[in-house]
């Protein structure tokens, strides 16, 4: 077929480059929809505490497919295409609820919590008339079904038949900081969402490289919230498609190189910057461990955060070749006492669209995607750290997290 | 049903406060935000879809009138976006009820935002659940909710709603 | 050109009974909707172009408060559609002319819509041309006709404008 | 040519089976804007009452081409191509007028209302100098016309030169209910038009397919307005194109098949849901027929409708691939009283975007548009009452009027 | 700190002058539109770009009644442009300082456009900066500067903002 | 490659003819944007007025391409792709401002005035770890740099290395005009832009055709501002690729033919048309010639105009293939006095987006722009006075000038 053909050539320099036209290009789009999105990968569904009861169900769309999240009437999970065999209308269109049966509101074909059709309408016809037809098998036209995997509490779910367990594919490294954040029941403290002008490759980058943190953020920065003189390390999950990045602030040694140093966190504007209330960054160590920072890639789409106490999962919804959706749950977990929830809830200011930790992620993208439309045959550099993709103890200059996303990409679009 | 105004209506010092806040945001006047709030305050940045399942997160919340200067301070020293203005329009004021100098109101608001490079849009529409103090003559928010109708954020909220 | 305002201009009771419908739709008290007027009554949604054109069509036309009371119960219980809510700005409130207790007035609309996805868009903006009773301090609409600028309607009008 | 090659491969099922690629693919909305919207397919142009007078116009667009249908100097009925031939500006944008010629804004060159050119300014150019080549012949550089044909007070138009006479074209058997709403003057009661964030296709399938009518539209249902258990039938034209689909609500037998029934009308929302206010469905039997509703389509974009005394004309203005809207044209009859005029104009809540009967109608389409995105390679089902493509006497349980409608499509597409 | 409001606020007179500008316009009733200015009058539309920079330039000014009527008669009968309606929007009002029967104020206004082909955008939004004149109960802007946020015009302005 | 085969066929008759498709098609939109807007062309950058110090920058786009135009510590004008060599990030959102150096956001990059790489954080690592690998060389990792020239106060750049020198691109016959309107130094008296709902092509062509002039805007021919029936010209560049257009409006003879002809302003909407208060149009002869209007068009962008006192520069930035951006620049001279800056100030109503003598312009291209989409195979006819791209002495009833844009349009696309 057409689309076996390489889309676009790739430039020297493997994974320490990306080309531009993979920002842009209607048919790269198409072919990732097709290949990353329903391929071996698992993608994000939603939380067991979102799906209390049986019949719970929630709403999420992967890549341009929407899928609805169920427990059944057995309270097992189950995810389906959120789409009537029938004639494609989607069956549910509340994002969270509770239903006995899913029915079409078109012909009201009906299933079950299985996804299996149930009854349709004048199937016998009227008087003897019309009908459907002899050679019509209801088990042949059930909802189409996601197999799912349940780890944590986090509710994942893939379209191909080849995945690896979830637990494997996460990779034993990278499972110890998803125990960590995972340990707990979680509480959904809420939910919103920012629109991005941009790819959605432009945010997972940005999710998978720490270099940027301490410069980007220079709000964080200045106030020595995130800075690469602290104890950290970006960590590659074995197969190097996912990575982690963490820092303990606590460890802060030598930041005296960010004084005037040539990153606009030296710059003048900075004098004297500090908060009149800095209630918004009282923090406890609720690990134990002394991480302030941990950020958790699962390709394609997944983000598991903790930013001092703020918890939350990103999720990101491709919106065409020049958009996306990141859609944010913000959590704390179900033993919190009033105390612990009331500083979730304050240190929520430093994440999300209104983050001042956060707000500049969704900014860049913008900036990427108008930059580099006209040049779709230039690429980017990413040699930080050189060419590898590979765990780097004690120190984050490196993009090996961004490498390691763009392994994962091209070993399954084939390019 | 609501209580009745009282006569005359909303306060004239209340109207004023109304417009004095949203040109504060719109002429790029922030520094002068922070004082249209008693100290301390409530200022929160909600989503109607939270507020109406009960659940707590807001975009922003400050509860000082210091951490209202540090948003301002961030968003002009420290934070870095492209820059852009709003326009606020405000509408159907609602007096729910009045006691003790404190006034409970109910308004419906539309802001569009403006980037530099010419382009307008649609950028947020939602409610101001709102309680004003009037001490002499002058009015203040005790709080102020914002509460978005959409879950949805185009980019980022760099000034307030 | 029209008549002066009444001294204190219009009635702080009509201005009231503007923001009580907005907020009646806007914040999902479509029960309390069918109370703000008199019964019988007059509720149409027209579009300019007909109107100007002497063309009599409605999207909506209702003459009782029952049959205010059926778009209510049809949209909660025997329509669907995807569930949205509007926001409305009201502006340039004009009196036309006030006798006998009766009020005519003249205003613009603005009315966004919001999706359960997050998703906002202009929605309708026109004209409200409305006759206003006063009785005992209360005030209730006997007609408003809501003019839209637009003969094109996104998809549907399940709620009232 | 390659748009010769099929541009999708059709699943087994034939007419059975809509591949979901055709609800958004670029390539396949250009084929059709070419192979049916100018094939051998008639269009609506509007009606006779709208141009009373000798210069009379109106504008429309006929797929993506805009189109002034007008009365000449003669009071014969002209259609063209709203485009000057010079630079290709449109000649009107007002959408009803009067014009004694037709005149270009950009240069003003003049065209007489039978499209002929008949003035270019400074043609002779200015002293002597410039002006048109002695070889232009104004005779070559008229307007692009369509042919016309006026049925019933209807008039419709075509671009191809093979396109059957018009009442052959519907067919004998659909001519008989075109003439029993046509049979008297029409008067205008009103427009609108509803965008539909949806392909244009699936609004005309939504059209032919009386099977969603009793289960989408439950508040009709419900209140017993339209049943599969009253007369009715689904008539389909001798070539399968077209179909009209009636009832006769007052004789409704076995109604009871509904109650508690697995349709969304028989579910607990509705016990003892019924109108305050009845006057809303006053009707009268105005044809001495008892249908109360008829629903005529010609193919591709047009239908006839009769739901109790609301009587108007639908056109589908297809929006690139994933839009389209809908025109409504809004219809009593000149020899009205008052008193009808009144009730069809309260009818009027049944019909249109707000309309009770109708408002699903705009809705399903964008549910499929966002159901079948993800999937290009899946297809509908459309097999109730088999495969073929027939009227069905008493009966409409039945979708042959969606699998003519895709017979059409398949002819004339090549596909 | 601006001036307080006099005793009641902003004159009913004034708030009826704007309503009045508004339909004017948005009602198509443009020959009534010059006779709400004074002779000599001043009225700009300016972006605020440009303002913001000291730049003089507007893309609409007028200095007496006169060049407002030839405004409205040149989009009657002389410029040519796709026929077109606004509605408008005006909130915020502030009233600035009032001196000698001279009322400065400043105000937000959002106005839609609305094509004969039924679509709708969002096409201008800014600030009034208004002085407007009391003389016998009878408002009239002695100046009206429109400070548009953007200096992106969509297509054409034929009609006043 | 793909793209070097002819992407439609021109049809017979040169460049007296142009094809619809080229307004709409995406792939011809893609083969402009490489073919001509980084052909050997000069695209306007800005004004020497707007950059008076060393560092002093300012923004403009050039096709999909986002350039700063800068001044560097010596004060020489440099021009870059507003780009970071990192990963792509527009380094500058600011339209206009001042720097010591271009810091991109996202990780610091840091590059001097002339676009050289200075310092990139982190460059050593971390204790040892990271960091940039050895064979990293800064100097090949600069901002991509365009050729500048500044010719009478208004700064050009190219991307090609072929193009002329700028005088001799323009040609010396229209540099008679371009020294004329530049000879004083420029004061910019403000900026606006104009969104145009059609493709860039069809806005050249109305800046490239006087023809339109004196017909499209008839509130000027009414006030007898720009006739044919006065001196005038349209002047050819030797290569014919750019025009310019002037008459002189005291040597009006012979005007009555306007009256009562077949053109939109002799019609009787206009009897008795004229100003109540004419100070709007009250001019001087500022340049001792009497030419009233003389606009002047650079291939493929830019245009110079002078409108009775109204000075400006209008650069036209493509929005894809159905849309443009008309961004204007506002002038006066820096020795003017308060009288002329009113006067200009006042007849700014003639100009721009509200102008009474251009607001036309920006209608006509959004008719064609609909009027031609349905039709891609026909094209345009521009044969008045005949099919020569030449100079046409005191005569404009010519379209040459729009002959002269698609000869150097041809030649650039290969078509
Ligand atoms: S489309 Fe679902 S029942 Fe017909
Ligand atoms: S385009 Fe119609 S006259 Fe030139
Ligand atoms: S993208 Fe510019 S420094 Fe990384
Ligand atoms: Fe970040
Ligand atoms: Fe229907
Ligand atoms: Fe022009």
């Amino acid at each position: 077929m057409a689309e076996r053909e390489p889309l676009i050539a790739w430039p020297e320099g493997g994974v320490t480059r990306a080309p531009y036209a993979l920002f842009s290009d209607p048919a790269v789009h198409d072919a990732e929809m097709r290949r990353i999105f329903r391929g071996p990968v698992w993608h994000y569904l939603g939380l067991e505490v979102e799906l209390p009861e049986p019949g719970n169900y929630r709403l999420i769309e992967i890549g341009e497919t929407p899928v609805v999240l169920l427990r059944n009437g057995a309270g097992a999970l189950r995810a389906f295409v959120n789409r009537c065999a029938h004639k494609g209308t989607m069956l549910l269109y509340e994002p969270f609820g509770r239903v006995d049966e899913l029915m079409c509101v078109y012909h009201n074909w009906m299933y079950d919590l299985d996804g299996c059709l149930r009854s349709i309408p004048f199937a016998r016809g009227i008087g003897g008339k019309g009908g459907m037809p002899d050679g019509f098998r209801m088990e042949e036209h059930g909802l189409d079904r996601l197999r799912v995997e349940s780890l944590g509490g986090i509710v994942f779910g893939t379209f191909h038949p080849d995945t690896p367990p979830l637990a494997e594919y996460i990779g034993p490294r990278l499972m110890a900081n998803y125990r960590r954040i995972t340990a707990r029941r979680f509480r959904v403290l809420g939910y919103y969402s920012q629109y991005l002008a941009s790819n959605w490759k432009l945010y997972f980058e940005n999710a998978s490289d720490p270099y940027h943190a301490t410069i980007l953020h220079a709000w964080a920065t200045r106030l020595k919230l995130n800075r690469f003189t602290m104890e950290g390390a970006i960590e590659m999950s074995e197969q190097g498609w996912h990575h982690l990045s963490w820092s303990r602030m606590a460890s802060d040694a030598g930041g005296e190189i960010y004084e005037g140093a040539a990153f606009r966190s030296g710059q003048a504007a900075f004098d004297a910057f500090e908060l009149n209330d800095a209630s918004v960054i009282d923090q406890w160590d609720e690990f134990g461990d002394g991480i302030t920072t941990a950020i958790q890639t699962v390709f394609p789409t997944f983000v598991l955060q903790q930013i001092h106490n703020t918890i939350a999962t990103r999720h990101l919804v491709p919106r065409g070749p020049a958009g996306s959706e990141l859609v944010w749950t913000i959590l704390g977990y179900a033993d919190d006492g009033a105390e612990e929830t009331a500083a979730r809830l304050k240190q929520g200011n430093l994440i999300g669209p209104a983050g001042y930790i956060s707000l500049e992620d969704g900014m860049v993208g913008g900036l990427i995607q108008r930059g580099v439309l006209g040049d779709r045959d230039k690429a980017s550099v990413m040699v930080m750290a050189g060419d590898a993709v590979e765990t780097i103890e004690n120190s984050r200059a490196s993009e090996t997290g961004v490498r390691g996303f763009w392994t994962a990409y091209r070993g399954l679009m084939g390019l | 049903m609501p209580v009745e105004d009282p006569p005359g209506g909303i306060p004239q010092a209340i109207l004023r406060l109304f417009a004095e806040y949203a040109h504060c945001i719109d002429e790029d006047r922030l520094e002068d935000w922070p004082g249209l709030f008693t100290d301390p305050c409530l200022y929160r940045i909600a989503t109607r879809e939270n507020e109406e399942r009960g659940l707590p997160a807001s975009l922003i919340v400050c509860d000082s009138r210091a951490m209202l200067m540090d948003r301002v301070v961030s968003a002009r020293r420290a934070n870095v976006f492209e820059p852009h203005r709003y326009r606020h329009m405000v509408s159907c004021q609602r007096l729910l009820d009045a006691a003790d100098g404190e006034y409970r109101l109910w308004s419906n608001y539309l802001v569009t935002r403006i980037m530099r490079d010419g382009t307008m849009s649609l950028f947020s529409t939602g409610a101001y659940r709102d309680a004003v103090v009037l001490a002499g003559g002058a009015a203040r928010f005790r709080e102020r909710v914002v509460i978005c109708d959409h879950g949805m954020i185009d980019n980022l909220i760099a000034l307030p709603l």
